[in-house]
């Protein structure tokens, strides 16, 4: 199967044929990829040059590669749905809301805002404690909050939608 | 004289001294919450007491039920490692109340040293300089901070006086800020020790962080381990340590000099047992007592490694009564020893914290590495307690020796489940500026950046794609498989398609 | 000037190579069995190529190939461990010959030693002394063996002349055995090592095996860094060494003398690189020649660590022509080491071998600990290489701290998916024989039995039955609820009882 | 449930309500029993004491504890199935026949016996190299040898029955 795979503003046509062969914009490739026991951290042989990475799904679709301490943020697109963005222009673009979800697990140490408030951009929404730290998560635009989720006291999981603003 | 000890801690510390005691062949009492019956300490030691629900409020901090477990397990004394009770004077003297040996320095040392107002007060009269800012007794208001404020001149820090570990410390560059920034310090300084006090202090630019690790027993010994570099920070969080400080390096006499103030510190408040007297040093040279934490320090294995004396056991035989085996003149520093806080933040993403279950995890050996840790795999990472996974040390002849060492063991380091920040470390390591020991206080935070240091690094994103394809791939395929076989009924291609667009 | 490494190995030793050459900024080439790909060498090396299926005759043993890689990859040096090619002449005059360097000595020292016959006659040429046994070159049959032997007198040792690390090695204590021991010591070394010549040598009783590190460079400098301890061993196969010895201990003059010793026969062979030479102690501290070396030891941590020394940073240093950086008096032994091997054998049903995958890994850490490893959860012990899964070296200011040091490290020790010798370990480290330095050669094989060791360890069988009792409770129930599922239609304790029935 | 556990010579009552209440010998433990993340790990907290150990089933219905070091044979029964046993006696008897099965995968370096010979106690039969180690195989006790099931240079597996002894 053939891929397109984009690093920011790098682009590379790579076909897999399996696990053995691969052809690299063009050109054809022995390679040895295996995971290490079951876990997210791959193994791959190239021309004898041996790499070991950790490979993350970003939750939307991308891919996250960890190498050698530096992070590529990968997409990789088959070839006929590349074909597709490009007629229609890539998936749904953006929603005039933003919503605060909890980066991680935590206390809420206090909310700032109410619904209705007009925030600036900058302005401190939202103050959660994890792991000892008070992380202060600010508004990345101006608005209105639209919606509250959470108050003082809440213990929320990762990704908890908190507080919105419109 | 105790047989046994009941450690009032968690993680890689509860850890480090359970070790300490079982090579003294001491009996080991650990304490948990219910978030860590399966931890390391709880495994390791002889015995083990739950003390309650997660949040440290009702587990770690709850003194009296540590007390009434040492007794009822027949513990002797109670070693409280860093942070939690280690610094409560109250705790102290309820603990030497109940009978029962303190592993730490006396109640009164704790308390003269704990208010960082009173502190400055008494070292500055016994003749060690003090950074300049508000002196007297902490309890000032808002208002009067702020009047104050112009006098100690911008920029300053806003610190905590019961603080530590940079808890409750904002750095003011402009006295509008100052309001804000006020609240937030108390806020936090509330939250991690139950006193909302600050004090100003001068913010001297261009500093360094520069500790003084001390011993006392008590028979009147006091000596020092020489120092240990801190200056790498993040929201005054160290980061890094070393031991030699490139600083320092060669000049025995401003090493010497220090280590005479430190001690000097020590004994204005007589005291006794594992002590750090930290600094701030100027490019010139002139160093100030910042404070001192009473109380045995993260990063004491970097000391541990170039004075080859084991700290934990010097604590443990003090409290026992003995005297130190050692005089200031056998102390010496050889070689020279790194030590990096691996942490559960993700340094890709702000440093935010990171929690999970640790699906799997290999950690760096080898001639010269030392790994402290209380975790393992299959061990889950709470939101409740601190982000110190585990530290990593590195000891080798010279500081050259021991940064190609430590870029080894980063790169063996494998840890999956939960985001690390490694990547930074490693990044610190091939930073020119701390190859050559060029850095201060600020370095971290002003001028060094992941995305530029993340550029630096000899990069491959080629390299990068292929792999990610191939995951990528695999995940189709195996995908498109399952639903081929659920699905036998419908032309394959069109449930792949459909489970392509769902998942992007 | 080489700048690339060839590692012409596996496992641990591969593993501590790659990290040597990482820290002095050399790049590394892995080879590897089809057994291997996944092998921790392979994962940690810059490069990495196939040699091979399984059996080390077609894989590690293909001198030819890994040459061929060593040119195809550019590398200017082969490095060959320990064991596979590393005390092959042939395979060092193939590698210089090609235009590279060899980490290690020339091949004519290699042949000069590897032969045990010509070695004794050389040395003992030198002024050595050797102990009684058969001369010359070797190739004598079991007729004419069977006419020395009595000559040579019972008990004696029937040796391979190409042999190494005990294979190839049978004790005989009358003549009649002896036919039956030749048979299976020939077809031992010609397994072994190609070649199935064997000679005679006294057993000598109550002895000690203890070894001189050499460290040469092509200066001619030779300098020796002092004593192993190596009496504790298992059908000749060493399983515990420390440094210094116990026997030698403050015995200075001893230790200096056998050193001298040691360098002479090193030099009556041009030796340069790092070698070893091993001598048997009697009682009254006369010493023998037993045989030399001419690579690295397993056992070199314990050096590394008492000297400070890292030994194969020294070899790849010699190996690129420099000069030794430290002179004879330079070199001082400090603390104490002790090294245990960790093999994949039950020591509980008598050492027999043991494979499989591994499920759960988790080595001691902390102040003193090393652990050199080649293999990591999830990895897979095949039966084709030797049972050495890590090397686990303490390091301590006393014998006594080191003993408590192991001990420690030895119950944090935590391997799931292989059965392992770290029970014989632990009661080794219990046994009072060992504590107080009385042991000899004999003593793990005639003075100590696992079972008599683990009757006298403080036991526990009321923790081991409620253990046993709630695993094989919740398998019951487990079971039990699967059929109750699948089998909704029956009534429930019928299928129990079968269920159970089945099961025993 | 209850059970009858027997080591060596020691046998016990354990009752066990639940993963915290055990009744050993008629007295009543409080305990708190976990496995490490899913490993024959297990650790064990009854008066405050902290026990972890290995517990392997022994491939015959038996156990065995590995606790600080020491090995513990433990045979586990229910009261029902003990109460069976010790009726009609415990299970079928010793067969005559010996099966030398191989103890670890390897390689059959020689096989030293054939079928129809006689052998003695102690008579080497067969050698196995595993791990670079030759073991020399044993016939525990003499009789004809009734069957060879293997020949030098097999490779065989783990518990392959490789001769019989009769």
């Amino acid at each position: 199967m053939k891929y397109i795979t984009t690093i920011d503003d790098l682009q590379y046509t790579i076909e897999i044929i399996d696990n053995h062969q691969v052809i690299f914009d063009g050109v054809p490739y022995e390679v040895d990829f295996e995971s290490v026991s079951g876990q997210p951290v791959f193994t791959l042989l190239v021309n004898g040059k041996s790499h070991e990475a950790y490979i993350y799904d970003d939750d939307d679709g991308g891919w996250e590669v960890l190498l050698k301490g530096a992070l590529y943020p990968v997409a990789v697109v088959d070839e006929r749905e590349h074909r597709l963005r490009a007629a229609f222009g890539s998936g749904p673009t953006q929603s005039g809301e933003y919503n605060l979800k909890a980066p991680m697990p935590g206390l809420v140490v206090s909310v700032l805002v109410k619904e209705g408030d007009q925030v600036e951009e900058g302005d401190v929404l939202l103050i959660l404690e994890s792991m000892k730290m008070q992380n202060e998560l600010k508004s990345p635009r101006a608005g209105v909050v639209s919606r509250v989720n959470t108050k003082d006291g809440d213990h929320v999981e990762r990704k908890h939608l908190m507080l919105s603003v419109n | 004289m105790f047989n046994k000890v009941l450690i009032a801690n968690r993680g890689e510390i509860a850890v480090r001294i359970i070790r300490a005691c079982r090579e003294l062949g001491l009996d080991t009492v650990a304490v948990f919450s219910e978030a860590d019956r399966r931890a390391l300490h709880v495994r390791y030691a002889d015995e083990a007491f739950l003390l309650g629900p997660a949040p440290s409020s009702e587990s770690y901090l709850r003194g009296d039920k540590i007390i009434e477990i040492a007794l009822k397990s027949g513990a002797g004394a109670i070693h409280p490692g860093y942070g939690f009770l280690a610094e409560r004077s109250d705790f102290a003297q309820n603990v030497i109340d109940a009978g029962l040996a303190f592993i730490g320095p006396k109640p009164s040392s704790i308390a003269a040293m704990g208010d960082k107002g009173i502190a400055r007060k008494t070292v500055s009269a016994a003749g060690v300089p003090v950074v300049p800012g508000t002196e007297g007794d902490g309890a000032l208001t808002d208002d009067q901070l702020l009047a104050l404020a112009p006098d100690v001149g911008f920029p300053l820090l806003i610190k905590a006086t019961a603080g530590g570990g940079g808890k409750g410390m904002r750095a003011v560059d402009h006295i509008e800020e100052m309001p804000g920034l006020l609240q937030a310090a108390r806020r936090e300084a509330e939250a991690s020790f139950g006193d909302g006090n600050v004090y100003l202090e001068k913010l001297v630019e261009g500093a360094r962080h520069i500790e003084i690790q001390i011993l006392a027993d008590t028979h009147g010994n006091v000596v020092h381990l020489g120092e240990r570099e801190c200056s790498l920070q993040r929201r005054h969080q160290k980061l890094l340590e070393e031991a030699p400080s490139p600083f320092v390096g060669d000049d025995e006499e401003l090493r010497q000099r220090m280590g005479a103030v430190a001690v000097k510190a020590a004994q204005s408040v007589e005291y006794v047992n594992a002590g750090t007297i930290e600094f701030l040093v100027e490019s010139d040279k002139s160093f100030y007592f910042l404070e001192m934490n009473t109380r045995l320090q993260v990063e004491h294995p970097i000391t541990e490694a170039v004075t080859g004396i084991d700290i934990v056991k010097e604590q443990i035989r003090i409290a026992r009564g003995r005297q130190l085996s050692f005089t200031q003149s056998d102390v010496r520093m050889t070689g020279w020893a790194i030590e990096c806080r691996v942490n559960a933040e993700d340094s890709h993403n702000n440093f935010m914290p990171s929690t999970g279950r640790i699906a799997h995890m290999q950690l760096p050996t080898g001639p010269g590495v030392r790994v402290d840790t209380g975790v393992y795999p299959g061990f889950e990472i709470s939101p409740y307690y601190d982000s110190l996974i585990s530290k990593l040390i590195v000891y080798a002849g010279t500081r050259a020796e021991a940064i190609l060492r430590m870029r080894r063991a980063l790169e063996e380091y494998r840890l999956v489940g939960v985001r690390t920040n490694i990547p930074f470390h490693q990044n610190i390591m091939d930073s020119h500026r701390f190859m050559a020991g060029q850095f201060d206080t600020q370095f971290v935070e002003k001028r060094f950046s992941m995305e530029r240091a993340d550029q630096q690094r000899e990069s491959n994103p080629q390299v990068a794609a292929i792999m990610a394809t191939m995951v990528a791939h695999t995940q189709t395929q195996r995908s498109a498989h399952i639903i081929r076989r659920s699905k036998r009924d419908t032309s394959n291609w069109k449930w792949l398609g459909r489970w392509e667009r769902m998942h992007r």
